[in-house]
């Protein structure tokens, strides 16, 4: 069965490159971490892969199998386990990066990755009392930035 | 010896138990949390003083009673056991006390612990990577949650990196599996040289290699390190740079000693090695700000660690371990120092005259993070200059270059310091650094909090670490047979694989076979 | 540039990638820990369903790790989305608004009837995980729908933590204590108990597999909670400021 | 226990004492006594002077395979007695009332660090002298850097701390140098023992040994300061403060011509060195070590001629000096090797004893500016003696000391065929001549200033050391044997056969020299001479400094006699400022070139998506990797172009 390998291999790795395009274009901090849920469900689909055998069925043992175990080709259990884990995985981290996600929106203003970073190398900078590093950027977003790290600050005192 | 498992086990309970607690007394879940550090601390130490064969003999400890390959096991060996001693030991030292946000906080704490524990004494490669994303969630959070909004935006960077990174090990890891059909690393490592030793086997190692890179400061995949350690408490920061970060570091070699004999796989990891040394100490001569050098001169000591372990044979084995014990101690106990010396260096002028003490303290530390004789530093460094020059390739002739120039570049950085230390006051304005574009860039003074205060707690740990760098140095000879022993047993594949699989259990492994 | 150079590399990646996999065996992979624990493991832990066996039994101390993963990030989450500046601003204004926002009468009613429908459901799936496929964690989540449907149609509502709290930390202890009770016998951590008590049915029936059943709801019951208590933290944040989410992707692509 | 135990373990201890006892008053004579019993244990040792077999030390370490082990032979005898001699002198000199005012105008604390720093450079140069291989040496070695830069630390000023910074950096560079080359040497040769180093030698081949004769001769180089890397040291030494300048311009870079002596000379061999030839040249290894020297007595040299400062001026010359010892050494016959390490000695008298006249004017009137010095010698004529005693050796005029060693040096480059060593070495002289009569022209001659009027001698206490110095520079200098004696022992140790002498000077079938008869020829020309003069009823009549004229001008108190600035303004305009530019540049290009590298790091670490790392790395380790491998698929192979192995 060439046929459905190349589709089931190309898919899992197409929709990983799909996530991991995503990861790379993007500015969309939001956007980011929903390529990033692509690119893991990806390649959870490569682990399960691993696991599929020619004719297999489920790992799991109906009553009326039990006399001839021997005789019935099971699926491997393991990978299965495995991407269960995975899942729950990728279910934590995207919480997290959700949660920081909405403080960062609420305190910066910006989902824009760039803008962010701008604004911790600023806030860095202001943190340690050294000018910050040259910006490629207009200065007028630093300004701004800057203006509004000020106001965070009193808001944190 | 099976309540080795302990060490994982008892601080996720302490961690899943402490919010509990704490709704009825807040004082008894504090409590809590470092009963259960003592408690693994004394594990280990009984453990050490029971049974005196661990210094010559690994153990397997089997969990859920299923036998390796089937289960998943724990392989108990000296750098493993002294490393699980390092994770209670350090955290107990980087405690968070003074900052009692919330009880939530000691979990977090209490969960990296455990992974941290369980991703050294691991013997299953899945397991491995359960506990190793457990760890980054852990400091993922550890991180954002130190108060200003910026650690926020650093840890989510740092998340972005290293999820993508993990996600690359995974994939590394279903690359392993569809090509052996198991998990267990003795069994992998009795496997690959016939599964694994070819380009699959490789393109695995490089996805693996990328993935725990990230937490092991590899270079490319290091981007955060600056970020996330100038935003975090010194605590943490030293915590993640002297123990975190030698974690992953081992259980890379680990792997790359059992499952991947091929030399591009030690190439690759040297390569990367060079580049992390080189930029490393090269930004962190430019920074002007003494967190955020020191965070760079960690990448740079990370790269020579990474040089080190892929050199192939003894040499490169022990000048490994050498630098990663070293850096150890000596990054923590410089991330101490600088609690009270956060922000500009040139803000650091005559501190020597107010606290010549600290400073003395500073020089010794750097001293031996130099490398200058007789400090146990330049041992780790002569041990790391002789495994270069003993190979042959490209990348270790680069190496032997690259590594003196590196040399020469921190200690140009670091003397700075301390000659802007050892300054009198005020005789001279602060340097305006070249980098300052217009007025708008310039910070207010108001902002600069320089605190020339050190805790002292923070001290006692540099002190101690002094201390124990000059033992060192007073018992070299016992030093470098330990040495010698640890990295015989870390490079020994067979030695692995018998402990695992001893004679008993061959019958079964046929059968699995 | 940075476009340029993210297309290369993800390119160059897929092509990689895709000549990796055309080296992957497909449907014949060598199966050594996969055929061994299909041999073993109705005989060792008598679960009908082999991915419990592998989940709880063989890799339990993976799931015990994934639990732990859950519970960090649902603490992170917690103390990300506890700081100040999220909460100061949130009592007033939203109580207000959010009464308003009520949904309609029909999903109200349609919730509060579905809700204990799905926590049944949920725990049927728990319980009889060993036996069919299901388990835990989809059990689990199916119990965390149940439990924020009503916050969903009720925006504004507010939850008590303390009973996540309670169920998530006693749940994640439940499964190491049953672990533990292993040691007692001086058995391995973890290792499935068979005792006269623990089920001793016969392969498939609900009362068969040991411990292993109480470690499913163990697991059920935390993932359950921990997925709550993350839905919960993350709808009680004030909403945002007015621009729109996708406004903020406004950077000059040159 | 030998009696190099008892050296170090005394002076380890008297280290340790100092240290604790550093603010009390009695340290400096306490200093004092700990000098001479180090030096009476070292005498005890003088049997090596003569020939005597090597001293061990009963202490060893063993460390991953290593045995540590320290040593004394001869080379290293000498150099101690030299170290050990010129320690006792600056402690003596600056127990005294340079001391107080030292205390007095920094503060006791300063004092005593300068009594540590003294001592710690002593006890590790006594540890790198000892050094039995190549990894005790390389200990001691960064001992000595870490010393060093300890006393030039001590001076708080601006222009000394960046001196000392650029020091630290240069000796780092040179230490890590020579780390690389003793890996290289423990990988080629299996051991780091000096024996079996020697026996492994010989089964390299010549481009191994150029590797390792770079390597070496770099780290040891810089040390010494030699040509490119002289511009770390005049600064550093200079601004050292006062007595520890005597001390470090006397004897501390000469520890890298000890090591490189012992290195390059006993265990590589000359002969080896010779063998390699230099593409694109007509030089070998040896001849370009050698040509190093030359110009390095050059350049140097004429850079100490436009220095304004009489302790700048001084520095620069020991930097100068330095090229003497690399030329005579690399001469490698008997004669020349022994005038190279005969001038270590002479250098070290005389430079301390000029240090110490400078550091005495500085005492008295507080400055070094020539520009604000002059007429000195009315006022301070004993030390006026001392420095024209001092200069007279320093330029290598018959009858001090630096006659003896820098005619042996000439002499092996007259016999060894060199005349364009030779030429180049006489420009050096030249400049020498002319740059110490800048000194003590501007410092002592002339007219005196206002303001000196009422200065006075040099304390009794600073006077005694440079007395005795400029004793041991004329006694030395009549009666070379003495040294030669050393200096013969040193070179049957380096394997080199010893120069044939007497107590009067050199046996040399060519023509040797006799001090004695020279001096005694000198003497009896001035005796001659002063008896025609009186005979024939020559008058000398006092004259006031301030009488004099100049363009037919009498000068006024407003305008002295005295022009420090354009000294030398013709010969300044010939030769030009070019020499120096070039080596200044140089560093600044390589500073700059580490500050673009820095730059460009520094951006990548500011990625703005950090997920394009992670890609960027999988993506080129997969492709380095798939490349490598031969059964990939043809379209993977072509791409590997760049990235072969």
């Amino acid at each position: 069965m060439p046929a459905i390998e190349v589709v089931l291999y190309s898919g899992a790795i197409g929709l990983s490159i799909i996530g991991l395009t995503g990861l790379l274009l993007l500015n969309n901090v939001f956007r980011m971490l929903l390529a990033l849920v692509i690119l893991e469900s990806g390649v959870n689909l490569l682990l399960i892969l691993s696991g599929f055998r020619l004719a297999g069925v489920a790992p799991v043992i109906l009553p009326e199998q039990l006399s001839n175990l021997s005789a019935i080709v099971m699926n491997d259990p393991v990978p299965q386990a495995l991407v269960l884990t995975a899942i729950v995985i990728g279910v934590g981290v995207q919480a997290l990066g959700l949660a920081m996600i909405l403080r960062i929106k609420a305190q910066y203003g910006t989902l824009n990755m760039l803008k962010i970073r701008e604004q911790l190398e600023f806030d860095l900078a202001v943190q340690s009392g050294v000018a910050t590093p040259v910006s490629a950027h207009s200065p007028v977003s630093l300004a701004s930035g800057r203006e509004r790290q000020l106001s965070n600050h009193k808001d944190e005192q | 010896m099976d309540n080795i498992v302990l060490l994982v086990v008892l601080p996720l309970l302490a961690a899943f138990l402490m919010p509990v607690v704490a709704r009825s007394s807040e004082v008894v879940a504090r409590t809590l949390g470092l009963s259960v550090l003592f408690i693994s601390i004394g594990i280990i130490l009984n453990v050490w003083s029971q049974s005196g064969q661990i210094d010559s003999q690994a153990v397997s400890i089997v969990i859920g009673g299923f036998l390796p390959p089937l289960g998943i096991n724990f392989y108990v060996d000296q750098i493993s056991l002294f490393f699980a001693l390092a994770v209670p030991v350090m955290v107990l030292l980087f405690w968070p006390w003074h900052r009692a946000t919330s009880i939530r906080e000691y979990s977090l704490m209490m969960l990296l612990t455990a992974s941290a524990s369980g991703l050294i004494l691991s013997g299953d490669l899945f397991n491995i990577y359960v506990f190793y994303e457990l760890l980054g969630i852990a400091s993922y959070s550890l991180v954002a949650i130190q108060g200003r909004v910026s650690a926020v935006a650093a840890s989510f960077r740092y998340l972005l990196m290293g999820s993508v990174g993990s996600v690359m090990m995974l994939l590394g890891i279903a690359i392993i599996y569809t090509q052996t059909g198991t998990l267990n690393l003795a069994h992998l490592s009795l496997l690959a040289p016939e599964k694994l030793n070819n380009m699959l086997g490789l393109a695995s190692f490089a996805l693996i290699l990328t993935g725990m890179g990230v937490k092991a400061e590899l270079f490319p995949v290091n981007s955060w390190v600056p970020e996330v350690y100038g935003s975090v408490s010194s605590n943490l920061a030293a915590l993640m740079a002297g123990l975190l970060s030698k974690l992953a570091v081992i259980v890379i070699v680990r792997l790359l000693i059992l499952l991947f004999p091929q030399p591009e796989a030690l190439q690759l990891m040297g390569m990367l090695g060079i580049l992390g040394v080189l930029t490393g100490e090269l930004v962190a001569w430019r920074s002007r700000d003494f967190v955020r050098m020191l965070s760079f001169s960690s990448i740079g000591q990370l790269g020579l660690i990474f040089l080190a372990f892929s050199i192939p044979g003894e040499m490169g084995m022990m000048a490994g371990i050498a630098i990663a014990l070293h850096h150890m101690l000596v990054k923590p106990a410089l991330f101490m120092l600088a609690t009270g010396w956060r922000g500009a260096v040139e803000n650091l002028s005559g501190v020597a005259r107010r606290s010549p003490f600290v400073v003395l303290l500073f020089i010794v530390l750097i001293l031996s993070l130099l490398g200058i004789p007789p400090l146990p530093g330049f041992w780790a460094k002569y041990l790391l200059m002789v495994g270069l020059s003993s190979q042959d390739g490209f990348i270790y002739t680069l190496g032997m270059i690259i590594v003196p120039l590196a040399m020469v570049i921190e200690m140009a950085y670091l003397f700075k310091i301390v000659m802007i230390m050892y300054r009198k006051d005020n005789d001279e304005p602060a340097v305006n650094n070249s980098n300052i574009v217009d007025d708008s860039n310039i910070v207010d003074d108001s902002n600069i909090k320089v605190v020339q205060k050190h805790s002292k707690w923070g001290l006692a740990i540099a002190a101690s670490v002094a201390a124990m760098l000059i033992a060192i140095v007073l018992q070299l000879q016992p030093a470098s047979d330990k040495l010698l022993s640890l990295a015989n047993q870390l490079s020994d594949r067979n030695y692995y694989i018998s402990t695992v699989f001893p004679q008993i259990h061959t019958v079964r492994m046929q059968s699995i076979k | 540039m940075r476009n340029i150079a993210g297309l290369l590399f993800a390119g160059g990646l897929a092509f990689l990638l895709l000549v990796l996999a055309s080296y992957l065996p497909y449907g014949q992979t060598p199966m050594f820990l996969g055929d061994a624990i299909l041999a073993h493991a109705p005989g060792e832990v008598h679960t009908a369903n082999i991915v419990a066996a592998v989940l709880l039994a063989y890799r339990g101390i993976d799931t015990l790790g994934e639990l732990s993963i859950l519970f960090t990030a649902a603490a992170g989450v917690g103390l990300i989305l506890g700081h100040r500046s999220l909460r100061s601003d949130s009592a007033g204004v939203n109580g207000a608004v959010n009464s308003e926002q009520h949904s309609g009468f029909i999903t109200t009613r349609a919730v509060d009837l579905i809700m204990p429908l799905l926590m049944v459901v949920g725990f049927y799936i728990i319980f009889y995980g060993h036996v069919t496929p299901g388990g835990g964690f989809q059990g689990g989540v199916i119990l965390a729908t149940a439990f924020f449907l009503p916050v969903l149609v009720r925006p504004g509502t507010r939850i008590e933590h303390g009973v996540i709290t309670l169920l998530e930390g006693l749940a994640g202890s439940g499964f190491i204590l049953v672990g533990l009770w292993a040691m007692f016998y001086d058995q391995p951590f973890l290792q499935p108990i068979f005792d006269s008590f623990l089920g001793t049915g016969p392969l498939g029936s609900l009362w068969s597999a040991g411990s292993l059943p109480l470690l499913y709801l163990a697991v059920g019951l935390k993932v359950g909670s921990e997925l709550a208590g993350l839905l919960v933290t993350v709808s009680e944040v004030p909403e945002l400021s007015e621009t729109n989410i996708s406004d903020a992707d406004d950077i000059n692509r040159k | 226990m030998s009696v190099l135990d008892d050296l170090l373990l005394f002076t380890a201890l008297a280290s340790v004492a100092i240290i604790v006892l550093r603010r009390f008053a009695f340290i400096s004579k306490f200093s004092v006594v700990v000098y001479v019993l180090a030096t009476v244990l070292l005498i005890k040792m003088s049997a090596l002077g003569y020939g005597g077999e090597a001293v061990y030390s009963s202490f060893t370490v063993n460390v991953l395979g290593q045995v540590l082990q320290w040593r004394f032979d001869a080379l290293s005898w000498f150099f101690a007695l030299i170290t050990l001699v010129v320690a006792l002198f600056t402690a003596l000199f600056m127990s005294g009332a340079w001391g107080d005012k030292y205390r007095k105008e920094h503060s006791k604390e300063a004092y005593g660090l300068l009594q540590v720093a003294l001592i710690l450079n002593v006890l590790s140069m006594l540890v790198l002298l000892a050094s039995g291989d190549l990894l005790s040496l390389f200990i001691g070695w960064e001992l000595v850097s870490w010393a060093s830069f300890m006393m030039m630390a001590l001076n708080p000023d601006k222009v000394a701390r960046k001196a000392a910074i650029k020091y630290i950096v240069y000796a780092m560079a040179g230490a890590m140098a020579i780390l690389m080359a003793i890996a290289m040497t423990y990988n080629m040769t299996g051991s780091l023992d000096y024996v079996q180093v020697m026996q492994g030698m010989a089964q390299l081949n010549n481009s191994q040994i150029a590797v390792l004769v770079s390597l070496y001769a770099i780290g040891f180089g810089i040390k010494m300061g030699v040509i490119p890397f002289h511009l770390w040291q005049a600064t550093a030494y200079a601004e050292t403060p006062g007595a520890g300048a005597v001390f470090m311009g006397a004897i501390s870079a000469r520890m890298g011509l000890y090591a490189l002596i012992l290195v390059i000379v006993q265990i590589i061999g000359l002969t080896r060195v010779a063998a390699i030839e230099i593409p694109y040249t007509f030089l070998d290894m040896q001849n370009a070590l050698a040509w190093v020297g030359a110009l390095t007595t050059i350049i140097p040299t004429y850079i100490a001629l436009k220095q304004n400062d009489a302790r700048y001026l001084l520095a620069w010359h020991g930097v100068g000096q330095g090229g003497y010892m690399l030329l005579g050494v690399m001469i490698a016959d008997s004669i020349g090797t022994a005038g190279g390490i005969m001038h270590v000695f002479n250098y070290a008298t005389y430079q301390a004893a000029l240090f110490m006249t400078v550091t005495a004017v500085i005492y008295r009137t507080g400055t070094s500016n020539f520009s604000k010095l002059g007429g000195l010698v009315t006022q301070m004529p004993l030390t006026f003696m001392v420095m024209v005693v001092s200069i007279i050796g320093l330029a290598g005029i018959p009858p001090m000391n630096g006659f003896v060693s820098k005619w042996l040096i000439y002499r092996a480059l007259l016999l060894d065929g060199q005349p364009l060593l030779f030429v180049a070495a006489v420009i050096g002289t030249l400049g020498t001549i002319l740059s110490v009569y800048k000194l003590v022209h501007n410092t002592f001659l002339g007219q005196l200033r206002l303001e000196h009027q009422d200065v006075r001698e040099a304390p009794l206490s600073m006077l005694i050391p440079m007395l005795g110095l400029a004793i041991i520079i004329f006694a030395t200098g009549v009666m070379p044997g003495v040294v030669l004696d050393w200096v013969a022992a040193a070179q049957i140790a380096i394997g080199i056969a010893p120069v044939e002498h007497n107590l009067g000077g050199i046996e040399l079938v060519q023509g040797g020299l006799n001090m004695i008869w020279v001096t005694g020829v000198m003497f009896y020309g001035f005796a001659v001479g002063a008896i025609i003069f009186y005979f024939l009823g020559g008058k000398s009549k006092h004259i006031h400094q301030y009488d004099n004229y100049a363009g037919g001008h009498f000068l006024t108190s407003k305008v002295r006699y005295h022009y420090s600035n354009h000294f030398y303004a013709g010969l300044m305009h010939l030769i030009g400022g070019w020499y120096r530019n070039i080596f200044i540049k140089l560093e600044y290009a390589l500073v700059s070139l580490v500050s673009f590298m820095s730059q460009l790091s520094e951006n990548f670490y500011r990625s703005s998506q950090p997920a394009m790392l992670v890609a960027a790395i999988v993506m080129l380790a997969l492709w380095y990797i798939m490349s490598a491998d031969g059964s990939a698929p043809v379209l993977v192979q072509g791409l590997q172009g760049g990235m072969s192995k």
